[in-house]
């Protein structure tokens, strides 16, 4: 339980949110940019989880809820604007979205 | 002990290199879970058995099952994995990978170079009554605004999830004329 | 009380009156003419009522009420000689804004009357606040209404002419304001009192550096505001593009702010870093003078070239504050009030030109003499003030104040005088393309109706008066203007140089001994008349 | 009978005014009443007062009408001040200013604009009162400008003509340029004496410097900058040819009465000053003599009769500057005096001839006038008389005699300009007299339409008179040897000192000039009456041609000044109508504005583009927090 170094952790936890950054970086489609978004926001939990277990504090484990409450409010949001997307564009193309070009 | 997470790790970030390659999103939403299941056998390895539980829970379970159920909203079809196809061209990944590894290895490295303080306490087993202890004593204030997230965040997604006729901007109408069409619709 | 009386009048009749347009459409006019009227007369009985000074000094009235104490802010307003005549200026010229504006503004009237007597109100708080915040906060108030006054009601660049005068004068105003704070802590921290007030800013004492970092930052302010050549090319669009009440305005008064800014913080609150400034800033004030002479000889816009003309005479304002001696002052001061009359007419008449023809283009006119004589006898004496003719005001202002920086410094001196050749030169050419030359135009010009004339007499009256008898005004302006000097206790001509100032001063103490001892001769009836019966031509006066 | 003395200038002011408020709705009797009217009240009461100051003789009198200002010490007054000097200049402005008034009566009676035309002479009278009663040098300031204002007027009257605004526009800025060196000497004056009056300048100035006082100098010459401007002398004497397009009686009022003796008087009434630097004296003299004979030459070639007189009305302004330069103040004066009789009636024949030819003023379409304006004629010859310095019986001939006499026995005299004196007295008596046989000779080449009546005929008559008689109040010591005028002015202006010996050549010289003058008439006979073949054979050569052409277009200062001063100056306002510094700061808009489309490019609103940036911009701040 002790033997596992910190570093390990974090660096998977690291991986993990690179993974998560090219997949939003590549994808047009917004609901895999919505999935990537969530596991990036994991990798980010898991580090604080490694951090807290580290210190043998609650205090990472508190910081991990609160992501999750976060990643729940966000991707029941992310879900509502997608489908508003896909009604109003008929396609899941983020770039598609492009009002905002300048 | 260390095997277990050896373990965990491998298949978390396999799984996770499945789903960010997937072009059907129901596969890649299985190796989601995949992924999320294997990171809650790191926690329970890292001593935090109730964040485990919370991360089957929430993540694995609702979250997951909450976008599976868009997908079956949105009823997508074959044509929408082959559209996914010729979007994911090989050459693409070439930059974003590039970009993410630079940023890894500067992790790395200083996560390399960092002096890691000694642990403090030998056992790093935090049960959940610390957690809900803390939660509720110092993080009171974390929780309430939680709380009043999660209710802006049902509340926007009540609002955001009605059917509107028509919610394209004066502006933007004007201005681009041509996006008329899908307002149309 | 009257001073807050003033402002408050001002501000209340803005409202009204544009609360007044829903119920009649020319109810605005008189609401605004009723309001700047009321003011006028109050500010005129202040003056001819000569109100003993308090504070054992040149302040006459002054009103201070705590606004934001903690922060040391006082709503705190006091009246001199400086400011009393600054306000018979600024409330003249606005009534004739108000009359000028009878005809000329047909769309939304009663929100243009609303911001004309909210700038007016702005000034009128600029020339009364001695707290340096209520001061930034009325030089803002007095910006943003000019800024509508120019964007709605200008001519055809009107927006662009708005945009540019608000940029400068707020970026310039943000600078003072910079300054304002940096004083306001440099003062807390030496005494731990926190206070905005102008009278206890003006004993803060400050390290040689930041005095001039700090005045720096009032004149950005000022030098904007007056304007100085570098940074003088808002007003010319400003001025031809706004509405001739706002042209009016914009020259008369808004100007005189800079100039009053001047006088009334930068010189008391930083004189030795004025003093090291001061050839500097000259030179800027000979460069404005010729600079804005040349480009007014070329100008087409009517209203383009009085502007230049106003940069060029606002070259004469900084050259004199900078001279530090009384004449050059008392010069300033008659120069602020001068220029706002002549400057104002030649807008005016530019503003009765463009409703007749609806063309502001020189080019297009001439001999307008011979339909319009009266409108050529008024323009033409105008003329004449700008390009300083004796017997007008401008002439004693400009006398006054080359006769100041005479004694600061001479070359300079001698190029602003080459500057008055070149205001005959544009001057001249005003009258030769409008009034002389061969008739064009196929309609006869209607000469000016009753109205115009009402607003024009007054301002020939004035002009005259100031170039005859200016010594009411004069007087009216010493006691403030030796304040503003005292921080100069040695004026720095009198160590550099002239060894005979000395004795100039003796002569000066000897003239007015004399002057007294001639009071005698003053009751009898041919007072003034003295027959030298000695042979030699020598008068009495000049015998000990 | 001193209370009256403001009531000189007040009174064409007042009548100014009273034209310029009323003088649309008043008739033309009216009008003329108020504008002939306040001159003669004020001839009228200069006349009493002369006459009371010639019984009192008071060494001045001064009257304070109100203090114009006072600041901080500084405080010039409304004041007039009489002495003989300016009882002088008081009598000939107010006498030949009200004889020309009435000629205009006449001379005007057609024109559209007759109350406008009355308002401005009366200002100009006004104005050059003003001027030559000032106590203090300010108050004379407003005088000199007033009458610059007012030349500018006159001379621009008949507004419609472009050529006639150029002119008056000429004349105000080349005056004003004399001004702007006057100004700066006052600036002077007033930063060592504290005060502006003239009589405490004078006296002081002697107390406080020696002569050849180097700050007197300066101030001396920064006064005779404006006297020379005012005075149309070298270098800015280019305004006063020009200066004809007005109307003639204004030629008249300004080359006679004001404007141009304004400089004599400057420097005579600032004398001590200018006494007090050889330097500045010498300059004065200098200026005279050049342009005395550059006027001269000029003059021989003109054929407008205008600009032939004011060329000579340069060059007699020349022969005061040259008096005055040599110290002979009072016969600067004396010659101003007669000048300004015999220049008026030049003046005033010339326009009842150009009236009656119907607005011709080239000599070439006149001749023999003699017996078709037989008044005319006569006055003509008695000015032309006088400014030819005929001897014994023409005033000119005394008061130029006595300005050559000093410029020799005087002790500031000097053989050079002696010479030139009698070369300038020489060219002047050829080129009167080639306008009078050129004029009044010959067969008659166009019609005479409007014969002169009373209003032009009764002023012509009087200086006439004037002119023939007023140099007989002062005549040379050999020669009867009244000296009236000088007494009168002794206690104002000192008298030259003459060299002692010299006296015995007086009469050689007097006798010089006399045939100087008669064979100047001599040749102009043999030439412009008798031979005018030689005038052809001259025209024929190409090099005298060339001289012509070079001599009418008066020396060829017009086109130096223009090349060296007009053009560059409105080429450099022309070319930076724009302002160039206006342009700096639309650089400054033009620059964000560029930015701004070049990152408006970045924003494609394309989500994986802006992650993207995210990932790039945190790549970025770690790279540098780890190599920092």
């Amino acid at each position: 339980m002790t033997s596992i170094p910190m570093e390990t952790g974090l660096l998977l936890a690291g991986v993990l949110f690179m993974l998560g950054l090219i997949s939003v970086m590549i994808r047009r489609n917004i609901i895999f940019m919505l999935i990537s978004v969530e596991i990036m926001l994991n990798a980010a939990g898991l580090a604080f989880i490694v951090a807290g277990s580290h210190w043998a504090q609650p205090d990472g484990q508190i910081m991990f809820i609160f992501i999750l409450t976060m990643a729940a409010a966000e991707v029941s949001v992310g879900l509502a604007l997608i489908l508003q997307i896909y009604h109003q564009l008929k396609t899941l193309n983020s770039d598609a979205a492009n009002f905002m070009k300048g | 002990m260390e095997l277990t997470f050896y373990i965990a790790a491998t298949v978390a970030v396999l799984a996770t290199i499945m789903v960010i390659t997937r072009y059907n999103m129901i596969h890649a939403l299985l190796y989601l879970v995949v992924s999320f299941l294997s990171v809650a056998v790191v926690f329970l390895t890292m001593g935090a058995p109730f964040m485990a539980a919370l991360e089957v829970i929430v993540y694995a379970g609702a979250i997951v099952v909450l976008i599976i159920f868009v997908i079956m909203m949105l009823s997508l079809t074959r044509e929408d994995v082959e559209q996914e196809k010729a979007w994911l061209q090989p050459k693409l990944w070439m930059g974003p990978a590039l970009l993410s590894f630079v940023l890894l290895a500067e992790l790395v490295y200083l996560l390399v170079i960092a002096e890691m303080p000694a642990a403090p306490v030998a056992g790093s087993y935090v049960n959940a009554k610390a957690v809900g202890l803390a939660l509720y004593g110092p993080y009171i204030l974390g929780v309430q605004l939680s709380g009043i997230l999660l209710m802006a965040g049902i509340v926007g997604a009540y609002h955001l999830g009605r059917q509107k006729k028509k919610v394209i901007h004066r502006f933007l109408q004007q201005q681009e004329p041509q996006k008329e069409r899908s307002a149309a619709i | 009380m009257i001073l807050v009386w003033l402002i408050v009048i001002l501000m209340a009749g803005g409202v009204l009156a544009w609360i007044s347009g829903k119920v009649n459409r020319s109810l605005p006019r008189w609401v605004a003419l009723a309001s700047v009227g009321a003011v006028f007369l109050m500010t005129l009985y202040l003056w001819l009522s000569n109100p003993i000074p308090v504070l054992g000094s040149a302040w006459l009235v002054q009103f201070t009420q705590p606004w934001i104490p903690q922060w040391g802010i006082s709503f705190s307003l006091a009246l001199d000689g400086l400011s009393l005549l600054m306000l018979l200026l600024t409330f003249f010229i606005g009534l004739l804004a108000v009359l000028i504006s009878w005809r000329e503004i047909q769309t939304k009237v009663a929100f243009f009357h609303f911001n004309l007597l909210w700038v007016l109100a702005g000034i009128t708080g600029v020339f009364l606040t001695m707290d340096l915040f209520l001061f930034y906060f009325f030089w803002e108030v007095m910006l943003i209404p000019m800024y509508f006054l120019i964007g709605i009601w200008g001519h055809e660049n009107r927006r662009y002419a708005a945009y540019k005068f608000f940029i400068f004068t707020q970026a310039s105003g943000l600078l003072m304001l910079l300054a304002i704070l940096g004083l306001y802590f440099i003062h807390g921290s030496q005494t731990g009192i926190y206070t905005f007030s102008y009278f206890e800013l003006l004993n803060t004492t400050l390290a040689p550096e930041a005095a001039r970092l700090l005045m720096f930052g009032f004149l950005a302010a000022f030098l904007v505001k007056l304007p100085v050549v570098p940074f003088h090319s808002w007003l010319p669009d400003a001025h031809s593009e706004a509405p001739t009440a706002g042209s009016v305005i914009l020259a008369g008064l808004l100007l005189k702010t800079g100039a009053y800014g001047l006088l009334r913080f930068v010189l008391p609150l930083f004189p030795t870093a004025t003093v090291e400034f001061a050839p500097w800033a000259m030179l800027l004030g000979v460069i404005g003078i010729i600079y804005g002479a040349i480009l007014a000889f070329s100008q087409t816009d009517l209203k383009r070239l009085v502007a230049y003309t106003s940069v060029s005479h606002m070259g004469f304002v900084i050259l004199g504050v900078f001279a530090f001696n009384e004449w050059a002052l008392q010069g300033v001061v008659m120069q602020m009030i001068t220029h706002g009359l002549s400057t104002g007419a030649l807008f005016i008449i530019a503003g009765f030109l463009y409703e007749r023809l609806h063309t502001r283009d020189i080019r297009q006119m001439g001999g307008f003499w011979s339909t319009a004589p009266k409108m050529g006898v008024i323009a033409l004496i105008f003329v004449m003030a700008s390009l300083g003719l004796p017997g007008l005001g401008n002439f004693i202002a400009e006398f006054l104040t080359l006769v100041g920086s005479w004694q600061a410094n001479n070359w300079l001196t001698v190029f602003a005088t080459i500057g008055l050749v070149m205001a005959t030169i544009y001057s001249l050419r005003i009258m030769q393309k409008i009034f002389f030359q061969e008739y064009k135009l196929v309609q006869p010009l209607p000469d000016m109706n009753a109205r115009e004339m009402l607003i024009a007499i007054p301002m020939v009256a004035m002009i005259l008066w100031l170039g005859l008898y200016p010594q009411p005004v004069l007087d009216t302006a010493r006691p403030s203007i030796q304040e503003q000097l005292q921080a100069y206790t040695k004026p720095p001509i009198e160590q550099k140089k002239l060894p005979s100032t000395l004795e100039n001063m003796a002569r000066v103490e000897e003239n007015t001994l004399e002057k007294l001892s001639e009071k005698p001769e003053d009751a009898k009836p041919a007072l003034n008349l003295q027959v030298s019966k000695s042979p030699s031509p020598l008068i009495p006066k000049s015998s000990n | 009978m001193g209370e009256l003395l403001w009531l000189i200038p007040a009174l064409p002011f007042a009548g100014a005014l009273l034209l310029v408020l009323f003088g649309n709705r008043i008739s033309r009797a009216l009008v003329s009443a108020i504008g002939v009217g306040s001159v003669g009240i004020s001839a009228a009461i200069t006349l009493v007062l002369g006459i009371d100051y010639l019984s009192s003789r008071p060494a001045f009198i001064r009257q304070e009408v109100w203090q114009w200002f006072d600041v901080a010490g500084f405080s010039p007054s409304i004041a007039f001040h009489l002495d003989a000097l300016s009882m002088v200049f008081i009598f000939v402005i107010t006498f030949v200013g009200f004889l020309i008034h009435i000629y205009s009566t006449e001379y005007m009676a057609e024109d559209k604009d007759y109350a406008r035309f009355f308002a401005c002479m009366n200002l100009f009278v006004g104005s050059m009162l003003m001027l030559v009663m000032a106590d203090n040098l300010l108050l004379l300031y407003l005088g000199w400008e007033g009458v610059g204002l007012c030349s500018y007027l006159l001379i621009g009257f008949w507004y419609k003509e472009p050529a006639n605004g150029y002119a008056a526009r000429k004349a105000f800025i080349i005056t004003r340029v004399g001004d702007t060196a006057m100004a700066i000497g006052l600036f002077m004056l007033f930063q060592h004496f504290g005060t502006l009056h003239i009589q405490s300048i004078s006296t002081e100035a002697a107390q406080v410097w020696s002569v050849g006082n180097e700050t007197a100098m300066i101030i001396a010459l920064l006064l005779l900058g404006g006297a020379v401007g005012k005075s149309g002398q070298l270098p800015l004497q280019t305004w006063l040819p020009d200066a004809m397009a007005g109307p003639t009686p204004v030629s008249a009022l300004i080359h006679a009465a004001t404007m141009v003796t304004a400089g004599v008087y400057l420097v005579a009434r600032m004398h001590v000053i200018f006494a007090l630097s050889p330097v500045a004296m010498m300059a004065v003299a200098v200026i005279g003599a050049v342009t005395l004979l550059i006027a001269g030459f000029a003059a021989l070639t003109q054929y407008d009769i205008k600009r032939v007189l004011a060329y000579s009305t340069i060059s007699q302004v020349g022969y005061m500057f040259l008096a005055l330069g040599v110290g002979a103040w009072s016969a600067g004066v004396f010659h101003f005096m007669i000048h300004g009789f015999f220049k008026a009636l030049l003046f005033l024949c010339a326009g009842a001839i150009i009236l009656a030819l119907h607005h011709e003023q080239d000599m070439r379409r006149m001749g023999g006038l003699s017996k078709k304006l037989p008044v005319v004629f006569y006055t003509f010859l008695i000015g032309a008389a006088s400014l030819a310095a005929f001897p014994l019986v023409s005033a000119g001939f005394y008061s130029k005699d006595q300005i050559l006499w000093l410029q020799l026995a005087g002790e500031n005299g000097n053989i050079w300009l002696y010479l030139a004196g009698l070369l300038g007295a020489f060219i002047t008596s050829i080129y009167t007299f080639r306008m009078v046989f050129l004029t009044f000779y010959g067969e008659e080449k166009t019609h005479v339409g409007h014969k002169p009546t009373m209003a032009i005929t009764v002023p012509l008559i009087i200086l006439g008179i004037l002119s023939f008689a007023g140099g007989f109040i002062e005549l040379p010591h050999n020669f009867g040897h009244v000296v009236l005028f000088s007494d009168f002015l002794g206690p104002v202006l000192p008298a030259v000192s003459v060299v002692p010996d010299f006296s015995q050549y007086e009469w050689m010289l007097q006798l010089l000039a006399a045939v100087i003058s008669l064979s100047g008439i001599f040749i102009a006979y043999l030439f412009y009456y008798k031979k005018p073949e030689l005038i052809e054979n001259i025209h024929r050569s190409e090099t005298a041609m060339a001289i012509h052409r070079f001599w009418h277009s008066g020396w060829g200062f017009d086109q130096l000044y223009d090349a060296l001063f007009v053009r560059p100056y409105v080429y450099l306002s022309k070319v930076n109508k724009n302002d160039f510094i206006d342009s700096t700061y639309t650089f400054i808009a033009n620059a964000t504005q560029g930015m701004h489309e070049l990152f408006v490019r970045t924003q494609t609103g394309i989500m994986r583009n802006y992650v993207a940036g995210i990932v790039v911009g945190a790549i970025m701040i770690l790279t540098i927090s780890l190599l920092l």
